[in-house]
Parts: C-alpha cells; structure tokens; sequence
C-alpha cells in the first residue's frame, strides 16, 4: 500500500453562479439554433458542421477561448466554464468543433504560440490536431516523414478536420502548423457513425509546415492536450447522459400502455433510478476532472483518466437505455434518441476508449498487473 | 448413452424412417430431379407430404416423427433436388404457416400452405401500432362489418416485408365496447387489396428495413377471418408464441455469428489490445459459446417433443449478446469503429450478418431487444409462465376499451 | 473559483465566524479541559450552544451556518477538549435528533436531546416487523388507549443496538379501522418500561448483531407520543429519510475503506493476479473513486443548504460497492478467501470495516442492501422523488387496515 | 481466425431417464438425511461431514465411484451420471465429500490404482488430493520436500482433507498416498466461510508415502483430475443456482407486502426470470461439460473452463439475489438462504476463480492477449 500515493485535495465539485450563468446562455442559444432536428437535418447536407453556430458561440459567448488570458483574446476563464459549455453541447449533440478546437488551444497553450490562439478565439480559423481520434492520452504517434519541413503521410480518422482551417501536425520530433490550403494537404471526410461529430483523413504529400515547437516537449504538450480533451469529452458525455435520461424520463411519463403511464411500471422506474445514480456519480467525477484541469492539480493525469473511464460506460448506457425504454420509436430516423446514441458510441472511442484509461489508471496508481511486480 | 436420439418415448403412430425414405425415393422417381422446374418440384413436394413429414396428411406432410424430416432432407439433397429457401418467406413460414394450422379452417389451409411454403405468397404481420406496441390489445384499427365483408380502418408500424408481402396477419378492433381484449378479430389481409398502401420508414441505420402500412377502406372477405369474431387475443398469442420460439436451422458452430467477426477484429488488430478487453472479450466468447449451447439443448429437447422454457432465454440472450458483441468490436476497431458504410435512405440488401459493416451490426441489433417482443415484455414471460410468478394488479382488464385512458 | 466556502447567497442571520470563536473561547474560560470531567464537559458545551452551531439556541446551537460547525471543532480540538463521539449513539444522532427536533414538543427536546447528544442515554428503532418489511405501513404492533397512556403489544425484528439503547424511537397501530397509512401514531419507548424484552437474532455472520424486541403489554405515557395520534407516517418518514441521508464525516481519504482493504490484497497477492482480475479492480477503484467525489460533492452542496438527489443514490452505490469490492477481495484471496474467523454465536465487537475479516466483511456487506431501507425501496423513491416517474397503482392505499389481505 | 480449432461436436444435452431415476433417487435421499436444517445444525457440531448419509450414498446409490468399471467396485456408468448426482448434492448443499472423492476418483483412474479405487467406491474410504482448494487445473503444485519416500511440507487449504483416510500427495515428481494415521501427517481443520464444505490444513513431517506414480504424467493427471472437478463443480453449481431460484420463487409468490404478493412486482419479477434465463444458459454448459468428460472429448479442456466461467457467477449470483429478494429474513442464521451463499461464494473459488478460467480459455482457443501475437 505504501506504492499508492497520499490522498489528493478534492477542490470544488459544484457549478458556481458565473458556469450556470454561462450554461443558461449557452444552451438558450442552442435551443435556438441547434434544435434536434435541426441537428438531424444538418447531417445529410455539405455542411455537417454548423460554422455560423461556431462563430456566434466564439464571438458572442466567448465560449472558443474560455482558458486563454484575456490579454491573447481569450475569455481569461478556465477549463472548468469550458466544461460546462461541453455539458451543453453534449446535451444538444451540437455539430460544433469545440473539442477539437479545445484540445488545439491546450496544445498551443503549451508550445505557447499566440497568433494561432487569436484566431481559434474568435472563432474565425478552426484549428485540428491531426492525430487519430481514438487515440488516448500519451499514446505513440502516427509516424510521418520529414524532408526540411516538408511533411508526407497519412492520419486516418481525425477529429473535428473536415472543417478546420489549420492542422497541428507532430511529425519528426517536431510539431508543425499547416494550412490546409496548402497543395500537399489532403482532407477526406470519412461517413462517420456519429453523423453530428465526423472524422477526417487527412493525406500530407510534402505539405509545408511551420515550426511551433521542437523536441522531446513536442509529446508531452500533445499528451497534455489530448487530457484536456478527455476532461472536456468527460463533461460532453454528462451533458449526453443528462439529456438521455431527460428524454427517456419525459417519454416514460408521457407514454401509456396498459392504460398506466409506462413510468409506474417498477422495472422500467427501477432502470431509471438507476441511470440517475450513476449520472449523480459521473457528475462529480466530471467535476473533480474539470477542477484538476482548471486549477493544474498534479492528480489531473489520473482526474482525466478517471473521468473518461467512468463517463464513457455511463454515456453510452443512458443512449442505450434510452432507446430501449423507447420502445420501436427509438429506433426510427424520424426521431431524436438515435442522434445521442451514435454519439455516446463515438465518445465511448474518441481519446481512448475505458478500458484504456483504466490501465492507464493502473499505471498512474500503481496498481500492478499480472506481470508486473508491485 | 451420449448419442442423439428420439428415444423410446417418442414411438409415433406415422410411417417410421424407412417408409419414409421409401416415399421420397418413390416421388424421385415421378419427379427426376434433373432439369426439374423449381416450383413445380416444390408444389408436386408439397403434395407428396415431404415438405414437413411431421405434418398431417394435406398440410405437406406425412403425420410422421419430426426427426424424420432429415431424412427426407439427406435424400434430396444427395440428388440435388431444387431447394427450399423457408428464409425468403420468414414471416410466412415462421408465424402464418403456424397460426393457419392451428386456428384456420381446413380451406384456409389448403388455399395458403402450399404457397406459403414453395415461397410463391410472401406474409408479413400487421400487429403493431403507434399506439400499441408492447401493449398489442390496445390497437384501435377498426373493422366493421358489412354483410360477408369487413372494413378496415387504422395505422399499422413495424412491419417489416410489406412491400413484398402477398398476404398479411392482422388483428382489428370489431367490438371496441368491451373490455380490450375481448373486442379483437384475427383476419389474413390482401395485401393488393384497395385501400393498403405501404409507406417506408427509415431506421436509425439509415435504411427503411420496416414500413407503415395505411389500411383505408380495405374490405376483407369473412371467410378470410381466422377464428371467431372477438378471439383474436388469442389467436394473436399463438403466432406470437411461433415467432418468439421460431424454428432455427441446427446449430451454427463455434465462432459463427457475431463472437467470430469480434475474435476476428481481435486477431487484425494487435495494436488495439488492452488486459480489460481480453478479459472482455474472453467473457463475450463465453455468453456466445453458453447462448449456442442453449440453442442446441433446446433443438435436442424439441426432437424428443419436449420443449422446454428455453425459447424466450434463447430471443432474451441473443438480443443482448448481438448488442453487447457488435459493442465491443467498435471498440476493438477504434478508428473504423468511428466510421459507418452508408447512412443514404433506401431499402436494405439482405446480407448475412457477419459480412455486414460492424457499425450497421451495432446499430441493427439494438433493434434486437424490442423487434418480436420487447426484452421487458419476454422478460415478464418467462416470469409468469416459466416461473409461475404472479401478473401485476391490472387496471385496463375489465374496462371497455372505448373508455380507457390512452 | 474553486475554493470551497458557502457563498453569498447563505448569510446567515445568526452570529459569524469571529462570534462563534468569541463564544468557544469564553466557554473554555469557564470550562477548562485539563482535568474536565468528560461528560460534565459535554453537557455544558452542549448548554453552552456549542453541540451544533447551526442548531437553534436550547438545542445545542447558536442558529449559526452550519460550515462554522469547524471553527468549534478545530478550536476544541486544539486544547485537547474531551472527544464527543456521535458514532457511540448513531441511530441517537441519525434519527431521533432529527425527528425529535421536527417533530418533538419543546418539553420533549428539553427531555431528550442533551443526554442524547452526549451519549449518554443511546437510543435504537422499533420500525420493521416480521410481516412488515419494505411496506412499513402494513405495520401490526397495536398501541391502545387507557387514560393518559397507551399499552403497546407486538413484535419487532431487525433492530440494532437494542440491547444497550434507553428509548426507542415506535411506530405503533392505533386505529385499524382506517387504511394502513392513517391509523399509525409514533411514539418514544423506554427500553427499560416492564414488557419490554430483547432476544438476540442470529445473523449470517453468526453474530446477533440485531434483535427481536417483544412489547407486551409495554405502557407509554401520552407526552411520550411524538406528533399528532394518526400522523406515525408522516413522522416515520422524516426519520427514514434521515436515516437515508444520515450526517457523514467529511471526504474520506481516497483509497479508505473496503477499495483500500481490496488493493492492499492485490499488493500481497501477486501469484492471484490475472488480467480479468486486474480490470476487475481497477474497475472498483474507478467506482469507488466516483463514489467518494459523489459523497465529497454532496457534502459541499450541503454546505451551500441546497442539498441534492444524491443521498439514496449514495446509499444505493455504497451497498454495491461494498458488495462487489468484498467478493473480489475473496476472489483475490483465494485460499484465505475460502476462511472465516469465528461462526460461534456472539455479540459483535465493533471494529473499523476494513480491520474486520475479509470474509466477514464480504458476509456483513449482504445486509446493506437491506438495512435502513432496501435498495428496491431506494431506486423506487429516486425513480418517483427524483425523476418524477408516477407511482404504481396502489391497492392497499383506500382500504381499511384491518380488511387488507395479509 | 485459422488459429481458431474447428467447431467440436456437439454431443447430448439432455437428461436421459437412466439419469433422471438416479437423480430421483438422490434427491429423495437427501430429503430425509440433508435437508436443510439438519446440514445447518451439522456445522456447529464436530462432524461437519455426514459420513454415514456418504456411506449410504456409495454403498446403496453407488454414487461414490460412477465412472468406475463394474469390475473395479464402481457402478459402470460415466461422469455424466456423477454430474447429476452433482447437481443435487449442491441442491443440498449437502455435506459429503463427494467433489474431493471424485477428483481422487479420476486421479486413481489416471495412474491405474485399484485398491484404493475400491475402498473409495464403497464409501469405507474417503481420499483427498492435497492440493490447495484455490488452484484451477494446471496451476503449479505446492512444492514439498522428499527424502527417501518421506514428505515434509505445508498444503494450506486442502478440500475434503479433514475427514480423508488417505491423501493422494503429489511431491518431487511423484504421486504418493499417505495414510492420515501416519504419524508425519497432521489435518487441522480451518472455520471456512462455507460451512458445509470444510477445508482442512495439512502439515507433513516426514509421512511415509506409498509411490503410485511418477515422472511427468503425475502432473498431466493431476490436472485432469483437477478438471474433472471443475467439471462436477458446475453441476454442482448448477444444483445450487436452481435450489437458489426455487427459493426465492416460492418467497416471491407467498409473501405479501402493499397488499400483493412479492412477485407481482414487475421489477422482482425482472429479475427472477434474469436469473431463469442465466440458468437455462448454465444448464447447456454444465451438462456440455459433463457429456465430454464422459466421452473423453478432446474439448473437454475448454469444455471444464467454459463451465467454471459461467457457472462461478451464475450460482454466485443466484445466492446473491435470493438472499436480497428475501430481504431481512435472508440475512438471518436461521434460515435456508445463507447455507447457499457460502456455497456459491466457496465455489467461485474453489478449482480456479471465472478469471482464471477464461484466461486459459484464451490460451485454450489461440485468443492472444496484450502481449501475445496472435
């Protein structure tokens, strides 16, 4: 036992005025603009992501630069009001690139290049990081060639780059940024599961990069910005949840047969109990993640891999049920339950899916495997 | 002691095995097999009563023991005789060919089976409504009747293979002034009749695999009504009962089915390994290698005509197991498991399941748990019937239905 | 932004932080620790509001914020004032407090609530019965009316700490000429009133950790009745919902209690690792992790006075968890897994849970799904309390007690 | 998947009628001699093992050696035969050594030792192989000092050990059997949590042990043995898993609580038939198991650890759940339900825990772990 490290402080778990503030415009907004079915409608046009949305949540909410000091345009907040934002984007499957935007802002937080950060701020560039989207924190990279600066390869399924305007790319030690106007960039949308959240491919054919960082910070800072990401993932999955188990309590309450409404049926009650407790658990824990990534705790590598590791089997279970307690109309098109299970199953896999973080976890507390000796 | 038999308990009062290979080789002989019409070799079968050797005489069989039937099946085959696909007519074979024999007048049996079972007259069913799912005697579709016809008014959902259907199962409303489950009539619908139109309704897959079917008007001969007026309950519980125990086709073997494509994604994806899955994984292998065996004690049991309550496990576990597998190999996949082939709208192709895209196999089976009978309702099933457990206090048993909340 | 503290918008109207240190120092002039008789000492802290700050004055507090509770406490602490232990007196403070501040007469909380507070008269329930579990209200003990008192016979089960308690908190029948929930009426029992008796109950444990308490022919005085005569339900839930969200004392560390026994197993057992197991563990660290934040983020709440649905789902998870934590410890164990300490009757000694015997633990921890309301119970009152689902049709609810089928 | 072995035949899953008359006759044994308030008073007393219920058992049933050939003292039948009895005497939760004897059965059966073989069949003879309960078959054996046919050394944990007459001691390569009156040989019986089946530690010191084999197959047989107790152990699961949901069946439909029966709420009533489906499915497996052990199939390796993986938590879970659908009534000393929950726990354990199963299935079936290429 002496292997396993002193209890860490456990700092704020509730949401203060300023976030429910935040949240209650955030999600007026897209109650306005962002309606399920506008969700729906979206994703079978050209542009599956909502630009227009993005740049109204960056310019008028502040939402794309939450954590970055006022003084580099930014809203000088923290990862915590960025966590409540994902909550409500979650809750509306919003097809925005704030995830992904998000991981880049910590990357370029780290390297601590300004420029890139201006624009990410205010909405106007959508800027990528062009690794795998199933990657989890710390995980090697995909291999690129590198020719003085010049940049050749492929990254299959990347977050949020159909839409972006610039892609991170760590290749040979180094990382770069890379316009994706440049002839030697490639960017193929992939038919995702998840309709509001796709993938890209991305194809580098000696694509010219700048500069950003060199050496052996370059991982870290990219490893640093994928945890970031797991935190924020954390809190979109509690806004998914929350949602499936709002729909499935309002359809529960709504639906009769047997001449009773389906709710005072005991098993179906006794399953929504239990999705409720469970949310009650990963809200704290999202809580506890996004405190850690906001106030730089030294517990934030096991904060996020605890948050993922538990959000992403609750997320997906409240999807699942919530299709299910909906009977035949869940499993129709024409409906809103399948929007929030496709995502639940691509957040399940995005960063890493649970049974990587709890590895991870094991490594970080010293739990030792079979093989290994303690 | 081990070996499969019938055993002596099972002594049928029909032709035993060597009649019954005398009758194939004798129908051989009238029907060569070489350059054979297909239906016609079907129909000619059908009537030799080597469709199903242990149906009665005239309903395609022989009145003989079921285990029989392999017989029949060995003998054709080693001739190469035109083969019977009962998978093309699922409904037909699975729930209509049932609920005909069991409640339908001997005319209704001799005017269906045969097509029903050579494939020429597709079935589907028109039970569910959007009002009435798990709840099936809450339907409201209406039928009155006039003179030697009923009308038919309503909404039927979740009916797959409409629109290719010739006929249909249905149960209407024809007495809505007594309590719900007394008011119902079972019918077989014309699917050409007037007044049917079959509109598609797209899935979470993208695809319309089910549709609505609109009955407005549609007129139904009396003498296509399957038995009496206001016993369709249950007659309704019958075909239900065929389709939750429906007959399978042997035991699929080790690895088949969804625990193969997953072991598969396993094996292609080393990189993809953690000790969480493994054990993951080695758990699935073990639900699917016990949920086959289940199938294969309860195949087993039904040769010896003893059933026993393993029917509704079996539909409860594959709907969960389908679920879970297809699960966890998107997230054996990783990155492919982001990804989806086609989410455009159109009708389905029928693919086998594991040549299916993982993701469509995901999203398909959640459908598993609710299609045939939801979990929740299979689950008080075998609580009440299997288990003997008592019903809940019901409050819309002894309520005319048109006064019921709904 | 991220500290703890209990925000504006809970100004209290009673005295502040450097008030209620003034209040603590002057007690302390008053009353030195060096030497202080211990429960003199407690009684004229409690006199003196110092028991519960937040409490009003005459019941052990001074009507402050219930956060500078721990301005008291550090400062006492700091001249090494004799201890107060609530954990001596659990059901004392959990339920009768609460109630009895709810519900009691002043003279009652004049009465009781000093020696309570102080430990020195312990107190235990008279709820469940052998035919009334779960459905409290079917309750059957009678309490009849003669003069100013009231005769109680009945039985009660499932009652810790009988044995060395002073007064029961009793729910008794007083009228069962109405429907169950109407004819209760609660009461306060002197455990050492002539008819009462306590018989030990032997548990899977082996211990007797909980009884049997017969009343026969137990007399209580009418001021002993707590609330309005009918009104036993009413109170009763006030109590269990205390008991429900009983006080806890502050965050546990991470890595305490039945998680930190379970990894200390993995750590001596290396050759029982597998890499199921080790998932296995990690995935009740995971939960158990989440289950100390969710109690750590309910207390903050607490502090801000705006408590949420988090008590029943904390009990809920703890039942779990300490369940599925002790079985995997035996499973880890192995062979000493497959050990039990002492099965001989007895009374339990009370020792901190991870300090108990694994397999004891893993025995005890059955009973947490059970006692202080079952978890059916609990997800049903989150199912209706929290989510707002609507009950079940009710059969029991219009009909008097005594025509009820029992 | 070419690592993947064919599909095996699948032989008879049924029950035969010789096997259902055998099993009548147990059960209508057991029902005068074990039911379940004379097994429970047994355990307080200084013979927790029924010996003569055993001796009535071998000698009228001949359940002692099923798999015996006639001409050896046994009854000629198989091990199907003997998982039957199996089922029942776990449907007893009866106190015989029926599980320690029928590994020494096929342990004697594998090395061709005939006197001991008879004296086991009679039931005059009870005979444990010392090895520690925990250990699945195939795990590395405790090691023992020899020296000239002596042993010395320490077997923590021994089933059926404190009422054997003999031990079947594997020690530096070989096999040996010690008489327990051997003045080398100390059994200390240990309070086990399930107290119908005591577990005993033995201390040798120099016991003179009588050589029944040696060399390489000593181990090999010792492991088959070992799974053929695995094998018996899940029918004897299987016995307890039904007795469990027989239980509380029979609770569910007699007691009332809000004016119902307990079963009438759709909830319990869920969960029951979870566990009847869950039954059903360990039902194929174990009689699965039992028919290739019978038929010496080559499966029967992944046969006995497919049994162990789903009959350890079904009839754990079966315990669990009929104690907490009893309620208080279920956690008291003086009932049915507690006998079947130290059972199941015990069982769970004994032969190898499900984890460890499934991690030799994964070897078994070429299903390559994290390490491992495939």
């Amino acid at each position: 036992m002496t292997t396993l490290a002193e209890s860490p402080p456990v700092g704020d778990l509730r949401y203060s005025e300023v976030e429910e503030d935040l949240r209650a415009a955030v999600r007026a907004l897209l109650d306005r603009r962002a309606g399920w079915q506008d969700v729906l409608a979206r994703t079978e046009t050209a542009e599956p992501v909502d630009r227009a949305l993005w740049r109204t949540l960056a310019a008028e909410l502040g939402c794309a630069a939450l954590p970055v000091a006022e003084e580099l345009g930014g809203a000088g907040a923290s990862w915590r009001e960025a966590a409540v934002v994902a909550e409500e984007l979650g809750r509306a499957v919003a097809p925005v690139p704030f995830l992904g935007c998000s991981v880049a802002t910590a990357l370029l937080l780290a390297v601590g290049e300004r420029d890139l950060l201006a624009g990410l701020a205010g909405g106007d560039r959508i800027v990528a990081l062009a690794v795998p989207a199933a990657s989890a924190p710390g995980e090697p990279l995909v291999p690129l060639a590198v020719d003085a600066d010049r940049i050749s390869g492929d990254v299959p399924g990347v977050l949020d780059a159909a839409a972006a305007d610039v892609l991170l790319v760590p290749a040979g030690g180094a990382l770069y940024a890379l316009d994706v106007t440049d002839p030697g960039v490639r960017v193929t949308p992939a038919v995702s599961l998840d309709m509001t959240r796709p993938i890209a491919d991305v194809t580098l054919d000696a694509a010219t990069g700048r500069r950003l960082a060199t050496g052996a910070v370059v991982a870290d800072a990219v490893a640093a910005a994928q945890r970031i990401g797991a935190v924020l993932l954390a809190a979109e999955q509690l806004g998914v949840a929350r949602r499936c188990l709002d729909e499935a309590v309002a359809y529960l309450r709504d639906r009769h047969q047997f001449g009773r409404p389906l709710g005072s049926f005991q098993a179906l009650k006794h399953r929504a109990a239990d999705l409720a407790v469970l949310i009650t658990q990963a809200c704290a824990v999202a809580r506890y993640a996004a405190d850690c990534a906001a106030t730089g705790a030294s517990d934030l590598p096991v904060a996020a891999a605890l948050a993922q590791a538990h959000l992403s089997p609750t997320a997906l279970r409240a999807a699942q049920e919530c299709l299910q307690l909906h009977g035949g109309i869940g499993f129709t098109w024409e409906y809103v339950v399948h929007l929030f299970l496709k995502r639940a199953t691509s957040q399940a896999i995005v960063l890493g899916t649970a049974d990587r973080h709890r590895a991870a976890l094991g490594e970080l507390l010293g739990v030792p495997g079979p093989e290994e000796t303690s | 002691m081990t070996a499969v038999s019938s055993g002596p308990e099972q002594a049928a009062a029909g032709p035993g095995g060597s009649e019954v290979l005398d009758r194939v080789r004798e129908f051989l002989v009238g029907h060569p097999t070489a350059g054979a019409d297909r239906l016609a070799f079907l129909r000619a079968r059908f009537d030799a009563g080597l469709a199903r050797v242990d149906l009665p005489p005239g309903q395609g069989g022989l009145g003989a023991d079921r285990d029989l039937q392999a017989v029949v099946e060995d003998e054709l085959r080693a001739v190469g005789a035109p083969e019977h696909r009962p998978s093309d007519n699922p409904i037909g074979h699975g729930m209509a060919g049932p609920t005909l024999r069991a409640f339908g007048t001997d005319e209704q049996c001799r005017r269906w089976l045969r097509p029903l079972w050579t494939g020429e007259e597709a079935w589907c069913q028109l039970f569910s409504e959007p009002g009435a799912g798990s709840d099936l005697a809450g339907l409201a579709t209406r039928a009155v009747r006039e003179g030697d016809e009923w009308v038919v008014h309503g909404r039927k959902v979740w009916t797959s293979l409409a629109d290719r259907a010739r006929w249909a199962l249905l149960v209407a409303r024809t007495d809505p002034s007594v309590p719900k489950h007394r008011g119902l009539t079972y019918f077989v619908c014309d699917m050409h009749a007037a007044g049917v139109e079959v509109r598609p309704l797209r899935q979470i897959t993208g695809e319309t695999e089910f549709n609505e079917v609109v009955l407005d008007g549609v007129r139904i001969p009396d003498t296509d009504r399957v038995g009496e007026v206001g016993q369709g309950w249950a007659v309704a519980q019958g075909t239900l009962m065929n389709e939750r125990v429906s007959y399978t086709s042997g035991t699929a073997p080790r690895h088949s089915g969804g625990i193969g494509a997953l072991l598969a994604a396993w094996h292609d994806h080393p990189e993809r390994r953690t000790a969480g899955l493994h054990d993951r994984v080695l758990s699935l292998w073990v639900q699917a290698e016990a949920a086959r065996l289940t199938t294969a004690r309860w195949e087993q049991e039904l040769a010896r005509g003893r059933p026993g309550p393993e029917g509704s496990a079996i539909k409860l576990e594959h709907a969960r197991l389908n679920q879970e597998i297809s699960q966890v190999e998107l997230e054996v996949l990783g990155d492919a498991g982001l990804r989806y082939p086609d989410y455009s709208e159109r009708a389905p192709e029928p693919v086998p399941w594991t040549e299916a895209a993982p993701g469509w196999r995901y999203l398909r089976s959640r459908a598993n748990s609710i299609e045939g009978g939801t979990s929740e309702i299979l689950r008080t099933v075998v609580g009440e019937r299997v288990l003997g457990l008592p019903p809940e206090p019901r409050i819309d048993k002894d309520v005319p239905f048109s006064e019921l909340p709904r």
